[in-house]
């Protein structure tokens, strides 16, 4: 596409071995984000959504992993191919296509390795599971400014004190109620809505072009989702961050996403605007109808 | 990981067929290793439990004129230095350990589990002094006790099997204690305290039969496969496990292993590296697979 | 991934520090002991005090360090050692020793008359406890006169009373007083007038050097007795007896192994023979075996030829008491052999029949206890075979093997069994009185046979050598007769020397007697 | 609610006091209950071994002991005071460092140094293998990656190899070097013995081959090995794919600080609890290749019935596997805050 797109996706193909034999978990799945823009996914669980945002991360766990497709992402204007090299990691074993995983994965982290942080970084689930448990919160998040400093010149490089004056500061952006005991807290010391907001300080320290939001408010409480929700939308648009959201709740999705791509069984069911989505629920696919639906939303408009 | 189901047939069957397609599928799940293991596990099961029914007098079998013969058609294991079959004594030997290794392990496991249950489930001073007592006994160090007991007393199996039982059941109180505390946090069970189930109930069957079934057998073989072992590891260190002329497959190793022959010790030297190996792949699948149901 | 890089350095490191060292073990040059004499046991000394010696290997690493006053030299003749000359008195209740100048003990200090002295009141001082104290008993007194010569009373005559000076003495100045206690430090640390002087008694190693003011010569620089518990170690020791971890010698090679150095060109094979012979004790106690026909049944039942054959080699089957070469041996009496029909029919004599495959007479049931001591070598192929043998006359043999202590406890003390093997084993003479007479203290098998005391006061009575030796012939037949044993057998036992060794000539009993000529190239 | 600066002296200095406290509270208590398991476990065995039957004093004084003898032989011994006052005069003197002499097996030897350097034999063969065994089970888990299918094919036989109990594989070893390598190097005639030194002084150095070996048998048998790589691998693997060291990488940081940190803890826990049991299975190995460790001290001590000297040796494998728990406690509380919170 146009340079102007952070990330284009087409036609990734991932598939996994099981017990039971190869399964394709996603199909063919394309998309884009633009700069600043909010792309979100949505889909029941299963449905490859997260799959798809971890491969262009690099970062998925599982033999043999993606098998096909494009993914080109763009950092600072220039645009890497980052499944250019995957065919010939691919090769024919007694019918049936096999990866050299290790190599990929060593090929894949070699290249993801300036892109890391920089261009794209990632919030996670579980955000307990997500921070390390054996460190304080704000080293994690000074962390992250380190990592995103050492790319930098000597010269430029913030010293040790202005990184922890800068983590602090990140941890008050992130409404922290005492930064200073937070920053020595270690993650069991924290509420699950505490230790995302500390996930989201983390991730968007590295100041990053896009971030990819993978369902951050799930088992959350319903009060905390809320607020980790308008959390993000502020700071998304206060750092000029394009972010990939995902999610199954349609709610969280139409507050927060300016385009939505709905998602089963590895396959992109449709693309729309959130806008549309709203408006014209009932011109929708079928499955989108009945997501909508479970949400309580069409009937809503329809009145 | 995210899987697709792949689509569930629901046929009409008999209730033969469907055990017959259950246990099949089952089996054909399984990894070779635990098919090989659970092949050798019951063949031993078997031997165990026609062997004292076949009689053999180890007494009578010594004949020096056929000493070391290397294996044939008539002594397809050879013989050892006594002039007396190596197959045969190396069937007989199951008895050695099979009874005293099964009485070890359902002992242990059915004490330590109910140890493990009481401690987990009641705590207070009761669980307290009864983990007490246990870490002491964990803390003697199992060998070192066994050999002193095998030197000071005279050598029996059935003295072995015993502490040896008794030095495992700390252990796997322990594993039982930690799996009932993890439980009795679990809504479920509170959900039956609450509709008044009796403890005892909640305890010896909701807690120790339908969740620590797997881990339980899994102990039970471990500790036959240990009784193993240290049969034979005794008879090595000097004549304390099973008393020749009675075959047991440590005293062969231990009586044969200066022979001139390689047969009467490597042998049954085998047969013991393939038992363990398959008790304890066989143990470690039945968990597996039990962990794999639950799921 | 880099993790891979660096396991893989780190693993080129440390295989490289590996190499290294194997390198660095096998470029090791063997240390110079070439002059060392080494030897394993298999099994501890007790102690290295005279007095507490409880087992062979202590009898034989005392050899080395202390000394008596007389020996018997390689002819049999009794020789001066610390003393030079000796008069009996001619009533023979007692004999005056004069010792030799200048021997000095491995402390520096001149030896006396004094540590004769103190030697014997040790011996029999009451707090000192040992299990030969009955080897002193016979000293009345003793006496110093002067540094140099000592002065002995008997309690009763002696005939040649010299003989009896074959102890070890002990140095006065290292004690307090005579009580020597059996944890004392001595014991670890002796001090002796022997020709090696002990350097370390590690755990597995004992260490002695050459006593550089020692009286006489000495040729071998030091030894070294290693404990090996395992015989079949100790053989492949003896392999390597030309590099510095190897032995030069091996006490006793189990027959079975006799083959291995047949044609060595580095190890010969020297037989010696020992005042020692097998037996199979019955416990008189018993009611089955109270009755001689069932003895001589199961003695009928072994083939003893078989039995030496299969596990122990080469030896004499005896037909009583004594080893061939005792001058009481009664060559006229016959050894049983094995003669199934005879022992059966001795049994159904005994009114035994056969009962669901045992013998058994009213309430006797011919089901024995067979009980062993571990140590004895071969014994579980010997209990089998034996097992195997009365099995055939209908005689149920259950065995047990037991360790040493428990062996005491169980055969000594409790005299819980019904049948057990074992071994005596004498250093000049067979004395059999305390084996055989009611109530003697060796006699634990409870026997008790009128006849046989009468004959073993007399021979105790008897001072006149030929009527002596004629007692003892007729004990011999009496006991073949009576079986209070079945007598098995005495062993020709071979040590495995290496051929460094020269001048090599073995004391059957204390063994390195003669140490001090050997030499080693 | 007023914000506290970073290092504000006084909060510091409290809070130093309380973790001080809280600290000394905590190592006291496991000290205390580390020292009561150690004498509860000596008194079980001086009990058993002086309710054995057999009796060192009958068998010293043999058949011409009188029963004055034997009852002095017996005092001396420390023999004639029933089981629990012997222990506790034993405790008492054990307490002041002193764990009496040897009585039969090397009279008169104090136990503390003939047990001790023997127990430093065991020991570090024992921790030898057992660190051999972590890093080769580390370094096969990082090169070999995830599990496969066709990784089967390799590990399947090392996992049958590992179910031999590690004596067996001891002998097979000793009979391999024996006869094997001996034969190739010097063609059937003299051996070099420096393949097959036997251990000739207490120290290690002079007997590093029968050391290595021992080593060896105990990392390959009893499934030591095995269970370790699986532990290790099953370790690594979960830590390789966990979320935050995800995150980690997302974030663009180095991930090595965070897996070492990580693994620290279940690292250590494999080894502790892993090693009474390759303790044990020193005792046989070191038996094996003549090595004058515990196992012989043990063995002989036992069949003296020196009772001072087992009790010792006996106490030194209590004393490691509880000093070894004792490190586990503390590297886990200093290492893994989550410890701290659930200490008390």
């Amino acid at each position: 596409m146009s340079e102007q797109t952070l990330v284009d996706v087409q036609d990734l193909v991932i598939e996994f071995d099981t017990p039971k034999g190869r399964v394709r978990v996603v199909d063919g799945v394309s998309f884009s984000v633009s700069p600043g823009e909010v792309l979100g996914i949505l889909g029941e669980s299963g449905s490859g959504k997260t799959m798809s945002t971890q491969a262009i991360l690099g970062l998925i766990g599982g033999y043999p992993g993606v098998m096909g497709g494009q993914i080109n992402l763009n950092d600072q204007g220039v645009t890497y191919e980052l499944l250019k090299d995957l065919p010939s990691f691919i090769s024919e074993r007694r019918g049936q296509p096999e990866k050299n995983e290790r190599a990929w994965r060593k090929h894949r982290y070699a290249q993801m390795k300036k892109l890391w942080g920089r261009a794209i970084t990632s919030i996670f689930q579980n955000p307990r599971r997500s921070l390390d448990p054996l460190m304080t919160v704000g080293q994690q998040v000074k962390e992250s400014i380190q990592a995103r400093e050492s790319h930098k010149d000597a010269l430029e490089r913030l010293n040790d004190q202005a990184q922890t004056e800068e983590a602090l500061e990140w941890l008050a952006k992130v409404q922290m109620v005492d930064p200073a005991r937070v920053y020595h807290s270690y993650p069991h010391e924290l509420s699950g809505g505490m230790c995302q907001r500390a996930m989201i300080a983390v991730a968007l320290a590295c100041k990053p072009s896009i971030l990819v939001a993978d369902e951050p408010t799930t088992g959350l409480d319903a009060t905390v989702r809320a607020q980790i929700v308008h959390l993000l939308q502020d700071l998304i648009k206060a750092e000029q961050c394009a972010m990939l959201y995902i999610t199954h709740d349609i709610r969280e999705m139409l507050y927060l996403a300016d385009r939505v791509i709905v998602m089963r069984h590895g396959k992109v069911l449709e693309q729309v605007s959130a806008n549309d989505l709203k408006e014209h629920a009932l011109e929708r696919h079928e499955y989108t109808q009945v997501l909508l639906d479970a949400a309580g939303m069409i009937g809503a408009h329809d009145e | 990981m995210t899987g697709q189901s792949t689509g569930q047939s629901t046929r009409q069957s008999t209730w033969y067929s469907t055990w017959y397609s259950t246990w099949h599928s089952a089996w054909k799940e399984q990894p070779l290793s635990f098919k090989l293991s659970s092949i050798i596990v019951v063949l031993v099961l078997c031997f165990g439990v026609i062997n004292p029914f076949i009689s053999y007098d180890p007494v009578l079998d010594v004949e020096l004129s056929r000493r070391d013969l290397a294996p044939s058609w008539e002594y397809w294991m050879g013989t050892d230095g006594q002039g007396r079959s190596v197959a045969l004594r190396l069937f007989k030997g199951i008895e050695a350990f099979f009874f005293p290794g099964l009485i070890a392990g359902l002992f242990a496991a059915f004490v330590g589990g109910v140890l493990g249950a009481l401690c987990g489930y009641f705590g207070g001073w009761i669980g307290r002094s009864l983990s007490a007592v246990l870490e002491l006994i964990d803390t003697l160090p199992r060998m070192v006790f066994l050999v002193l007991i095998c030197t000071i007393f005279p050598p029996s199996i059935l003295l072995i099997s015993i502490i040896s039982s008794v030095l495992f059941i700390p252990s796997i109180a322990t594993i039982i204690r930690r799996k009932v505390e993890a439980l009795g946090a679990e809504d479920y069970i509170l959900a039956h305290v609450a509709h008044g189930f009796h403890p005892l109930k909640i305890i010896s069957y909701h807690i120790l039969w339908l969740q620590c079934r797997a881990l339980l057998t899994r102990q039970m073989i471990f500790v036959f496969s240990y009784v193993l072992f240290i049969e034979t590891a005794l008879s090595y260190l000097g004549d304390y496990g099973v008393q020749e002329p009675y075959p047991s497959w440590g005293n062969m190793v231990a009586q044969s292993r200066i022979s001139a022959v390689a047969w009467p010790w490597a042998l049954p030297a085998l047969a013991i590296i393939i038992t363990i190996a398959a008790l304890l792949a066989f143990g470690d699948g039945i968990a597996r697979r039990e962990e794999e149901v639950k799921r | 991934m880099t993790q891979k890089n660096m396991v893989l350095s780190l693993y080129k490191q440390g295989s490289l520090l590996l190499l290294g060292m194997i390198a660095l073990v096998l470029c090791t040059p063997q240390l110079g002991n070439a002059q060392v004499f080494r030897y394993p046991e298999s099994s501890k000394q007790s102690s290295l005090m005279p007095f507490f010696v409880e087992n062979m290997s202590a009898v034989r690493i005392t050899e080395f360090i202390f000394e008596p006053l007389v020996t018997k030299n390689k002819r049999g003749d009794i020789e001066g050692v610390l003393a030079y000359s000796w008069t009996p008195t001619p009533d023979g209740l007692g004999i005056t020793f004069k010792l030799r100048q200048g021997v000095k003990w491995h402390d520096g200090r001149p030896f006396t008359a004094r540590d004769v002295v103190f030697t014997v009141k040790a011996a029999q001082d009451r707090k000192t406890l040992f299990n030969s104290k009955s080897k002193y008993r016979f000293i009345k007194s003793v006496q110093a006169i002067g540094d140099y010569q000592v002065q002995f009373r008997f309690i009763q005559p002696k005939k040649k009373p010299e003989e009896l000076f074959n102890f070890k003495i002990i140095p006065a100045h290292a004690f307090k007083s005579t009580a020597i206690k059996r944890l004392d430090k001595f014991n670890r640390r002796p001090i002796g007038t022997g020709p090696y002087k002990v350097e370390e008694a590690a755990l597995r190693v004992t260490k002695l050097v050459k006593f550089d003011g020692y009286w006489g010569r000495a040729s071998i620089r030091g030894v070294e007795m290693i404990h090996t518990p395992d015989s079949s170690e100790q053989i492949n020791l003896l392999k390597y007896s030309g590099q510095g971890s190897g032995v030069q010698a091996v006490i006793f090679i189990p027959p079975k192994n006799l083959s291995i150095f047949e044609n060595s060109d580095t190890v010969v094979l020297e037989p010696y023979h020992t005042v020692s012979w097998w037996y199979l004790a019955f416990n008189h106690k018993n009611k089955g075996l109270s009755d001689v026909k069932v003895r001589q049944a199961i003695a009928m039942a072994m083939d003893r030829e078989e039995l030496l054959g299969a596990h122990l080699g080469q030896g004499d089957i005896l037909s009583g008491p004594f080893t061939e070469s005792s001058p009481y041996y009664n060559f006229d009496v016959e050894a049983r052999e094995q003669d199934l029909d005879e022992a059966k029919s001795l049994l159904d004599q005994a009114g035994y029949r056969m009962k669901r495959g045992v013998r058994t007479k009213g309430r006797t049931k011919l089901t024995l206890d067979f009980v062993l001591n571990k140590d004895l070598p071969n014994s579980q192929q010997l209990a089998l075979s034996i097992q195997a043998q009365l099995k055939q006359i209908g005689v149920d043999v259950k065995t047990t093997f037991v360790d040493a202590a428990l062996y005491q406890e169980k055969v000594f003390n409790r005299k819980q069994f019904d049948l057990t093997m074992n071994v005596w084993s004498f250093n000049e003479i067979e004395d059999i009185f305390p084996l055989f007479r009611t109530g003697a203290p060796s006699n634990y098998i409870s026997y008790s046979n009128k006849a046989i005391d009468a004959k073993l006061d007399e021979s105790r009575r008897e001072s006149d050598y030929k009527a002596h030796k004629e007692i003892m012939m007729n004990l011999h037949q009496m006991l073949n007769e009576d079986l209070p044993y079945v007598f098995l057998w005495s062993l020709d036992i071979y040590s495995g020397l290496s051929r460094q060794l020269k001048d090599i000539f073995i004391q059957p009993y204390y063994y390195y007697s003669f140490f001090k000529d050997w030499s080693l190239k | 609610m007023s914000q506290i600066g970073l290092d504000h002296p006084q909060q510091k200095s409290a809070m130093l006091n309380e973790a001080t406290i809280r600290w000394s509270l905590w190592l006291g208590s496991k000290l205390l209950r580390g020292l009561s398991l150690l004498c509860g476990a000596s008194f079980i065995i001086y009990a058993t071994l002086r309710s054995a039957p057999g009796d060192m004093v009958d068998l010293i004084l043999g058949l011409n002991g009188t029963p004055e003898m034997k009852a002095d032989l017996r005092a001396e011994f420390g023999l004639d005071l029933n089981i629990i006052e012997g222990y506790g005069r034993w405790a008492w003197r054990a307490l002041s460092g002193d764990l009496g002499i040897s009585i039969t097996f090397m009279p008169g030897e104090p136990v503390l140094s003939l047990a001790g350097p023997a127990f430093l034999v065991t020991l570090s063969i024992a921790v030898v293998s057992l660190l051999c065994s972590i890093a080769v089970a580390y370094g096969l888990a990082i090169l070999l990656g995830p599990p496969r299918p066709r990784q089967a094919f390799l590990l399947g036989p090392i996992q049958l190899l590992n179910a031999a109990p590690s004596f067996v594989v001891a002998i097979c070893l000793a009979k391999v070097i024996n006869e094997l390598i001996q034969f190739q190097l010097a063609g059937g005639g003299q051996i070099p013995p420096s393949w097959y030194p036997i251990p000739t002084y207490q120290k290690i150095t002079d007997s590093i081959a029968p050391f290595c070996f021992a080593a060896l048998s105990i990392s390959l048998g009893d499934g030591l090995f095995t269970d370790l790589f699986n532990a290790l691998r099953a370790e690594l693997m979960s830590l390789n794919e966990s979320l935050f060291i995800s995150a980690v990488r997302a974030k663009g940081a180095a991930v090595r600080k965070h897996l070492i940190k990580n693994l620290i803890v279940p690292t250590l826990s494999v080894f502790t609890a892993r090693l009474p049991l390759v303790l044990s299975a020193v005792v046989i190995v070191e038996y094996i290749f003549t090595l004058d460790g515990s196992g012989y001290l043990l063995l002989q001590a036992a069949k003296n019935r020196d009772v001072p000297v087992v009790v010792g040796v006996s106490l030194f494998f209590i004393f490691a596997v509880i000093v070894m728990n004792l490190i586990l406690d503390l590297v886990k509380a200093l290492v893994d805050p989550r410890e701290v919170a659930k200490g008390d």
